[in-house]
């Protein structure tokens, strides 16, 4: 991605993810599969962008790889909890929280992102596929609603969606190893 | 094309590793050969055993047995990779303690836990003990797989970045491209096209495991979040075929880089063995199905898949691997010391097991054959006389003296009767399969006991000459050279 | 059927043994390897094209007509309810005559089990898994007077060997 | 530095799960007052016979809650039956008036007295009892309540709600002390009971 792009996605989608906010967070689906993603990329995008401009971030990614990763994977980790998506409707300090945190693990996320070892971003994207697929297979099949705030046809949905976003990105890992014509190193 | 990028002062550090890893694989063999014999043993009632017992060793011995022969395949892909690539010697050892920890686990929650769920812990049996095992026990069961699990991860990841870093794709290491383009480059080493496939399946393998393992485990603390039997099964099943399979699939690395040594040939790749290693990445991933023949609500496509393509997975194997080793010997002057002899009595238990596999895999046969005895010979055949072979051939040969001329003569006994006291050993299970035995009973009819005796007999001879393989090896195991 | 496995096993490995034991003996003497591996690559091919031909007739005569489906009219057929549970079975019929044709309908009330039916020499006939959930129907034809049992043949837990019910097979009405 | 951040990682889990015990709102929601019991607000009400009464008035007994709406197609029927049922085990254990049952509509525009009448009739055809099914008469007031007690209703789409059922117990004091499955009914009289012996020895007792 072009720094350019990046801006012009970054200016394009913070309007777009705050006017929409009310409306993404009617639904369970959009609620956990695309308004919370969008606020990770967001994050992502924006710590994309630090990093061209101030170099210093690199090395401070360098240095505080192993924090800034777990930082974010608790609260990616924490934000797929049902309990939270319910919380963050009914209380403002969650929802407050949602709207810092989530960004910045983007941010933290990108941060330390080139420094791990390969092994460990394999690991990585595994579990996160495998996260995608539990969570959606649990949605899927759950006689009872996680959430309070929306419907078990919704819930349902979420689990469709989640295992389809498991589908796209394994084939996108798969491709990207099976064919990858570029050679790491 | 061969780069050695380990510097030499790293040697003796991995060549500890891979003592490490030896002992280990020795170790854990024989004692889980022991609850083998032992089993067979109480159902000839020659040991009085309770059947609470009888299920945790059950499930010890299928546990041990499908991770020990991961770790010896490992050993094997990881002495004969490195020569190709360069791997992280890190791994393979953080491969090696997750594994002991997972052990550990497994034991704790076996031999104290009194978890006896059977190593495929199928859906929901685990949280459904009937009081005989805690929710505690059978959580250490699962995270003790799902640790050994993240180990073999590790060493893959590890193996996938090195494969990266030369060959730039996955697709490339597989000769995938070779197979397009029909340009067939014969220095491209047998040993990185099984390793690809290896990692492929197995990382496949290992995701489908974490999702039910996981999912197992949650189940167990919070059991209102119930998941659907039918697809656990499925999972379990691909996750435990995938596994087991890629253990012949990695220890076979040393039939191909060891037999030309003893028959003086060349075993380069050519356009079938290509092509018969792309066929297998898939249908070692497609062919898990045959283990579901017998439930009925599957979709029939599925099982149909199932029973022709457990048939189809045979030809690779036989055309390419068993054909290969024969062209080896035929008409060549072979040194047939034991290393030879045994990765040549491996071929044939390769080839031969899957006779009755593909038999099996029949679903009008399956019909009445399915979960009898029959299902441990197939595999008994080759894993026994398959991949165990194959693992011993290859430490036979990477432990011999540089100069070895005097041969010893106790080994070569020992082969014949491990050889013959094996065959026998399998043909009860499968002869028990015929007179309609049901596998994984702890207490057999009076009909049947008579083939359990002679599998036990049979059995405690393949212990002993395994006892005796073991006792010569680990004499020899300061003699281990990384580049024999 | 289980005979046929068996010999068919029998003789495929014993053919592996031969062909083994030939090229065993055959390594006394040194050949040059192009001259062998020409040779001996040419059959290759061909082995390959009788294992596919023989795979598809093997396939279509095994398959056609589908292993699972009725061998009689369904709607002669008794419909019988099997509940497996750790650790016995519920039947809602267990006594039939010779000839009757059975639809077992196998379900499971806690773990997986297997539903076998075995004859009274202790010969399996047929089997179906139980599973929690779902019901899986097993059609089978009463054909010998006697004594029946039913075996459970998926690893059920502690008295998975127990779990055994006797059906009563009468004769032909 | 990992090592703190492991452990405020597990911290922020630990505090948001109620020990890794709360997944969801609902779990949350319970396991929250059954350690920290809450004050139940006032509500003006209108039962079946369209008498007004305060929640307030109420103080000193015990009270069952279940929130319902008399549209409701499926659960809201099961939650009549179930009250119906602890009733009869109220009375058998001479409970019944020490305790009383209340069902709160969610849908108080449509659910009018004669409404909950009808309701009521699905499941006793006597009136007259411990037990009343109620509308906030200022639906702000009832909305307010829900959102206190971590109630939430949503329109379904088809004209009725989707809503956390559950039984809610409120003691002698006014305080919201347990939330159980409705269906439990074993665990709720046992509740009870123990609440009223509480009130009668003086200990005091959360429940």
């Amino acid at each position: 991605m072009t720094d350019n792009f990046r801006q012009a996605m970054f200016v394009m989608l913070v309007p777009v993810i705050i006017i929409s906010h009310h409306w993404l967070e009617t639904s369970m689906t959009s609620h956990m599969a695309v308004q919370l993603p969008l606020l990770v990329f967001v994050g992502a995008l924006f710590a994309g962008l630090l990093q061209t401009y101030s170099p210093r971030l690199v090395v401070f990614g360098q240095r505080y790889r192993i924090s800034l990763l777990l930082y974010s994977l608790f609260t990616i980790s924490l934000w797929m909890l049902p309990r939270l998506l319910d919380a963050a409707l009914y209380q403002s300090s969650i929802a407050f929280l949602k709207w810092l945190s989530l960004p910045l693990a983007g941010i933290s996320l990108v941060l330390c992102w080139r420094h791990l070892p390969f092994v460990l971003r394999g690991i990585l994207h595994l579990e996160l596929l495998a996260t995608l697929l539990r969570l959606g297979w649990l949605y899927l099949i759950a006689p009872q609603r996680y959430c309070v705030s929306y419907g078990i046809n919704d819930q349902q949905q979420l689990g469709h969606v989640l295992l389809g976003y498991a589908a796209v990105y394994g084939l996108f890992l798969a491709s990207s190893v099976l064919l990858g014509g570029r050679r790491a190193n | 094309m061969t780069t050695r990028t380990q510097s030499v002062t790293a040697q003796p550090r991995e060549r500890l590793y891979l003592q490490l890893y030896i002992a280990t694989t020795l170790a854990i063999f024989v004692l889980m050969m022991l609850a083998g014999v032992v089993m067979r043993a109480v159902q000839g009632t020659y040991i009085h055993m309770s059947p609470d017992w009888f299920y945790q060793i059950m499930t010890l011995h299928g546990a041990g047995m499908v991770g020990i022969a991961g770790l010896a395949g490992v050993s094997i892909m990881w002495y004969f990779l490195r020569r190709y690539v360069s791997l992280t010697p890190g791994l393979f050892l953080a491969n090696l303690i997750l594994f002991i920890i997972g052990v550990v686990m497994i034991l704790g929650a076996i031999l104290l836990g009194k978890f006896g769920g059977g190593w495929t812990f199928l859906y929901p049996l685990p949280a459904k003990s009937m009081g005989l095992w805690s929710h505690n026990a059978a959580a250490a069961y699962v995270g003790g797989l799902l640790v050994i699990g993240i180990g073999f991860l590790l060493f893959y990841l590890d193996v996938a970045r090195a494969l990266l870093a030369k060959y730039g794709s996955l697709g490339r290491a597989l000769g995938v491209n070779q197979l397009i383009s029909g340009r067939i480059d014969t220095d491209h080493p047998p040993t990185v096209v099984a390793s690809t496939m290896v990692l492929i399946v197995n990382t496949i393998g290992t995701l489908a495991g974490a999702v039910i393992l996981v999912l197992t485990l949650v189940n167990l603390y919070y059991p209102t979040m119930q998941i659907d039997a039918l697809w656990a099964k499925n999972l379990i099943y691909f996750f435990g075929h995938v596994f087991i399979n890629a253990t012949i699939y990695m220890a076979v690395i040393a039939v191909y880089e060891l037999l030309p040594k003893y028959t003086g040939r060349p075993w380069k790749v050519t356009r079938p063995f290509l092509a018969a290693w792309s066929a297998s990445t898939l249908m070692v991933i497609i062919v898990y199905p045959h283990h579901l023949l017998m439930d009925m609500v599957m979709p029939d496509w599925m099982l149909v898949l199932g029973q022709v393509i457990s048939y189809l997975s045979g030809i690779p194997v036989l055309l390419v691997t068993t054909y290969g080793a024969l062209v080896q010997i035929h008409h060549a002057k072979v040194r047939w010391d034991t290393p030879a002899k045994f990765l040549i009595l491996a071929v044939f238990g390769w080839a031969a097991g899957v006779v009755p596999a593909i038999i099996d895999g029949t679903i009008v046969v399956n019909q009445v054959m399915h979960n009898t005895l029959w299902v441990p010979g197939h595999f008994h055949f080759y894993l026994l006389l398959g991949m165990l072979p194959m693992v011993l051939g290859f430490l036979f040969h990477i432990s011999r003296h540089e100069n070895e001329t005097t041969k010893d003569r106790s080994v070569g006994m020992g082969f014949w009767i491990f050889m013959v006291s094996a065959l026998l050993f399998i043909f009860m299970f499968l002869y028990s399969g015929v007179m309609s035995v049901p596998r994984r009973w702890a207490e057999h009819l009076a009909a049947w006991i008579p083939y359990d005796q002679w599998a036990a007999l049979f059995g405690l001879v393949v212990l002993l000459s395994m006892l005796f393989f073991t006792v010569k090896l680990l004499a020899r195991l300061t003699h281990i050279r990384l580049e024999a | 059927m289980q005979h046929l496995a068996w010999y068919l096993t029998l003789i495929f490995i014993g053919l592996l043994i031969v062909i083994f034991v030939s090229f065993i003996f055959s390594s006394k003497s040194g050949e040059s390897y192009e001259e062998v591996a020409r040779r001996d690559y040419r059959h290759r091919q061909k082995l390959f094209w009788l294992v596919i031909v023989a795979g598809v007739i093997i396939s279509v005569t095994t398959l056609l007509p589908w292993p699972h489906s009725a061998t009689t009219n369904p709607a002669n057929e008794k419909v019988v309810q099997v509940v497996a549970s750790q650790w016995h079975w519920e039947l809602s019929q267990q006594q039939f005559h010779s000839g009757d044709a059975v639809k077992f309908e196998v379900t499971s009330k806690d773990v997986n089990h297997g539903f076998g039916i075995y004859d009274a020499n202790m010969k399996m006939q047929a089997q179906v898994q139980a599973m929690p959930g779902y019901t899986n129907t097993l059609h089978y034809t009463f054909t010998k007077p006697g004594e029946y049992k039913v075996l459970c043949l998926e690893y059920c837990g502690l008295a998975h060997h127990n779990m055994t019910t006797t059906l009563t097979v009468l004769s032909a009405r | 530095m990992t090592v703190v951040a492991v452990s405020l990682g597990l911290l922020a889990w630990w505090q948001t799960t109620q020990g890794f015990r709360a997944f969801t709102w609902e779990s949350y929601r319970r396991l929250k007052i059954a350690s920290h019991p809450l004050a139940v607000p006032n509500v003006l009400l209108q039962d079946q016979f369209g008498h007004l009464l305060d929640l307030n008035s109420l103080r000193g007994k015990v009270l069952v809650i279940n929130f319902i709406y008399t549209r409701c197609p499926t659960i809201c029927g099961y939650t009549g039956l179930n009250l119906s049922r602890l009733q009869r085990m109220l009375l058998q254990r001479s409970f019944q008036d020490r305790v009383r049952l209340l069902s709160i509509s969610l849908d108080p525009h449509f659910d009018t007295p004669q409404k909950l009448k009808a309701y009521m009739l699905r499941f006793s055809n006597q009136l007259k009892t411990s037990w009343q099914a109620v509308r906030p008469v200022k639906p702000l007031q009832g909305q307010e309540m829900q959102h206190q007690l971590g109630v939430v209703s949503i329109p379904d789409g088809i004209g009725g709600f989707t809503h956390n059922a559950a039984t809610h117990l409120v003691d002698q004091k006014g305080y919201l002390v347990r939330i159980i499955d409705e269906d439990n009914l074993k665990l709720t009289i046992d509740i009870i009971a123990r609440m009223l012996l509480a009130a009668k020895t003086g200990i005091n007792h959360d429940g």
